[in-house]
């Protein structure tokens, strides 16, 4: 488990965004399969492609969902906050779980103490043409599950999924 | 996130390259506001270097999008890529967006 | 303040100095001066580039101290931890010190349980072509200072001022 | 880190990318151990794609360095800058690893 700590203003989100993707790298589906590496190159390498695109998208899902979250709790969590020194926090836990060799999640939970929200109230885009309020949507498109525990603290669950399965499945000849 | 704008003829050629996202997209807003207010028909968005965006940068190229129609223009984008273009997908702004003229 | 925590083990490595990275772009000597932002580029230029310069080299030189002491602790600390479950953290916390507007500067606690250690011992580099020995040499070159505090937990202190008199000094006609 | 050897004629030329570091330095070892192997007398490493680097890294680097001089070999290194060449310079590395032949 990765745990990051941070203030509850934008400045900080290029930081926690940092280490969402680099937690996905580690706890995500695998790039390479060391069990293969013993093999001629030619033999693994479509495979390895199809495992580097499964990788590419879901540090992408996760990484955008995420900086939703992130904004959300900076300008509508903590909004009216104008006593930097008084500014809530934003706690990060990122960890794998574990499902078989094949197939596992990322589970992704922040906490704050700022404003409550309701998030089964924005459950579809407000317009052809939004401007805002596409967050949520984006959150709930990119991730597998999504979950809010009213506190404070309050804590979102952003869980994401991976099956070596559909990469190994596009990729055999 | 950095940008320029090129004013060639009629177009306006903006290019917005790294991370676009709630913390950026203000720094972004006078050269769209200018673009609105010299009333500029045709606009181009390059995206080829833009790495990242949110629903901030994305509502800040939609509220450009809207404007320049308002008065009878057109914004066009090119080059997206990588997690933008999974983002305009989702939000189905690619159909919005035209792309090339032509293409 | 930053805080991440961390198992003690490599892997982790690249997550842990990507949020010092980023630290340093929020704690330490900043790129641009805001106070300047209406005067003309070709005056502020050759400053800026002085800060950019100066805001590079304080990062390189936090990021290769901490990274020592990052490998440290995994490879010393934790040295001998073969249970993966049983594996200690590394608590990581990096805040500014502020002094005035010209200077600053960014501090750095890792705080770990395992083996202790006594950095005074490791002065200085065990050879003329050092194959290993050259971790602590880094640490104290680059950073202004260090201070230990045995535990457990063991807690290191990195510190590294910064000053914009020596870039502006430099960048001045 | 990411790493090629090419051999062309009595030089061999490695170009090492990335971060080379404690945790990458064992993925090049396997190389290194097969160019002294070979007792390889003519080396070039290509660092100017070398992003960072670590004590570890500068072991892995000195110990090929010392085993090819002690069969009469020798090991350049071309194209350091940025952090790895703040850190070969701090410890005076720079002087140790001839450069460019000629140079
Ligand atoms: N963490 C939060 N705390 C308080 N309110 C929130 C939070 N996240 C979302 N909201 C509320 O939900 C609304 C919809 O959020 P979102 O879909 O991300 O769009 P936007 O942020 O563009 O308004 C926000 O306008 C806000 O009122
Ligand atoms: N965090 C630590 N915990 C335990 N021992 C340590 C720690 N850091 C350093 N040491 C000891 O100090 C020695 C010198 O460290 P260093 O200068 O970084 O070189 P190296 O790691 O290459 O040996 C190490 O070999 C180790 O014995």
């Amino acid at each position: 488990m990765i745990t990051l700590s941070v203030p509850g203003s934008l400045e900080y989100r290029d930081v926690a965004v940092r280490v969402v993707g680099a937690a996905c790298k580690l706890f995500g589906p695998p790039k390479r399969d060391d069990r293969r590496a013993s093999e001629p190159v030619a033999a693994v390498a479509p495979e390895e492609k199809a495992r580097g695109e499964l990788a590419d998208a879901f540090v992408m899902a996760v990484v955008s969902a995420f900086s939703e979250a992130f904004n959300n709790l900076a300008l509508h969590g903590y909004r009216g906050v104008t006593d930097k020194s008084a500014l809530g926090r934003i706690d990060i836990k990122v960890y794998a779980q574990p499902i078989d060799d094949e197939s596992g999640a990322v589970v992704i939970e922040v906490t704050d103490t700022g404003h409550a929200f309701d998030p089964a109230q924005y459950l579809e885009l407000p317009d052809e043409l939004p401007e805002r309020g596409m967050g949520l949507f984006i959150i709930r498109s990119f991730m597998d599950e999504i979950r809010y525990e009213k506190g404070p603290p309050h804590t979102l669950t952003l869980v994401k999924r991976w099956s070596l399965a559909s990469s190994t499945a596009a990729a055999s000849p | 996130m950095g940008h320029t704008r090129s004013d060639n003829g009629e177009e306006t050629l903006v290019s917005i390259d790294g991370t676009l996202d709630a913390l950026t997209a203000p720094e972004l807003r006078p050269t769209l506001d200018a673009i609105v207010a010299e009333g500029r028909k045709n606009v181009m968005l390059d995206l080829s270097s833009l790495r990242l965006i949110d629903s901030s940068g994305v509502g800040a190229l939609v509220s450009l999008l809207k404007r320049v129609r308002a008065y009878g223009g057109e914004v066009r984008i090119s080059g997206l890529r990588d997690q933008p273009l999974a983002i305009f997908k989702l939000l189905q702004l690619n159909r919005v967006f035209p792309g090339q003229p032509g293409a």
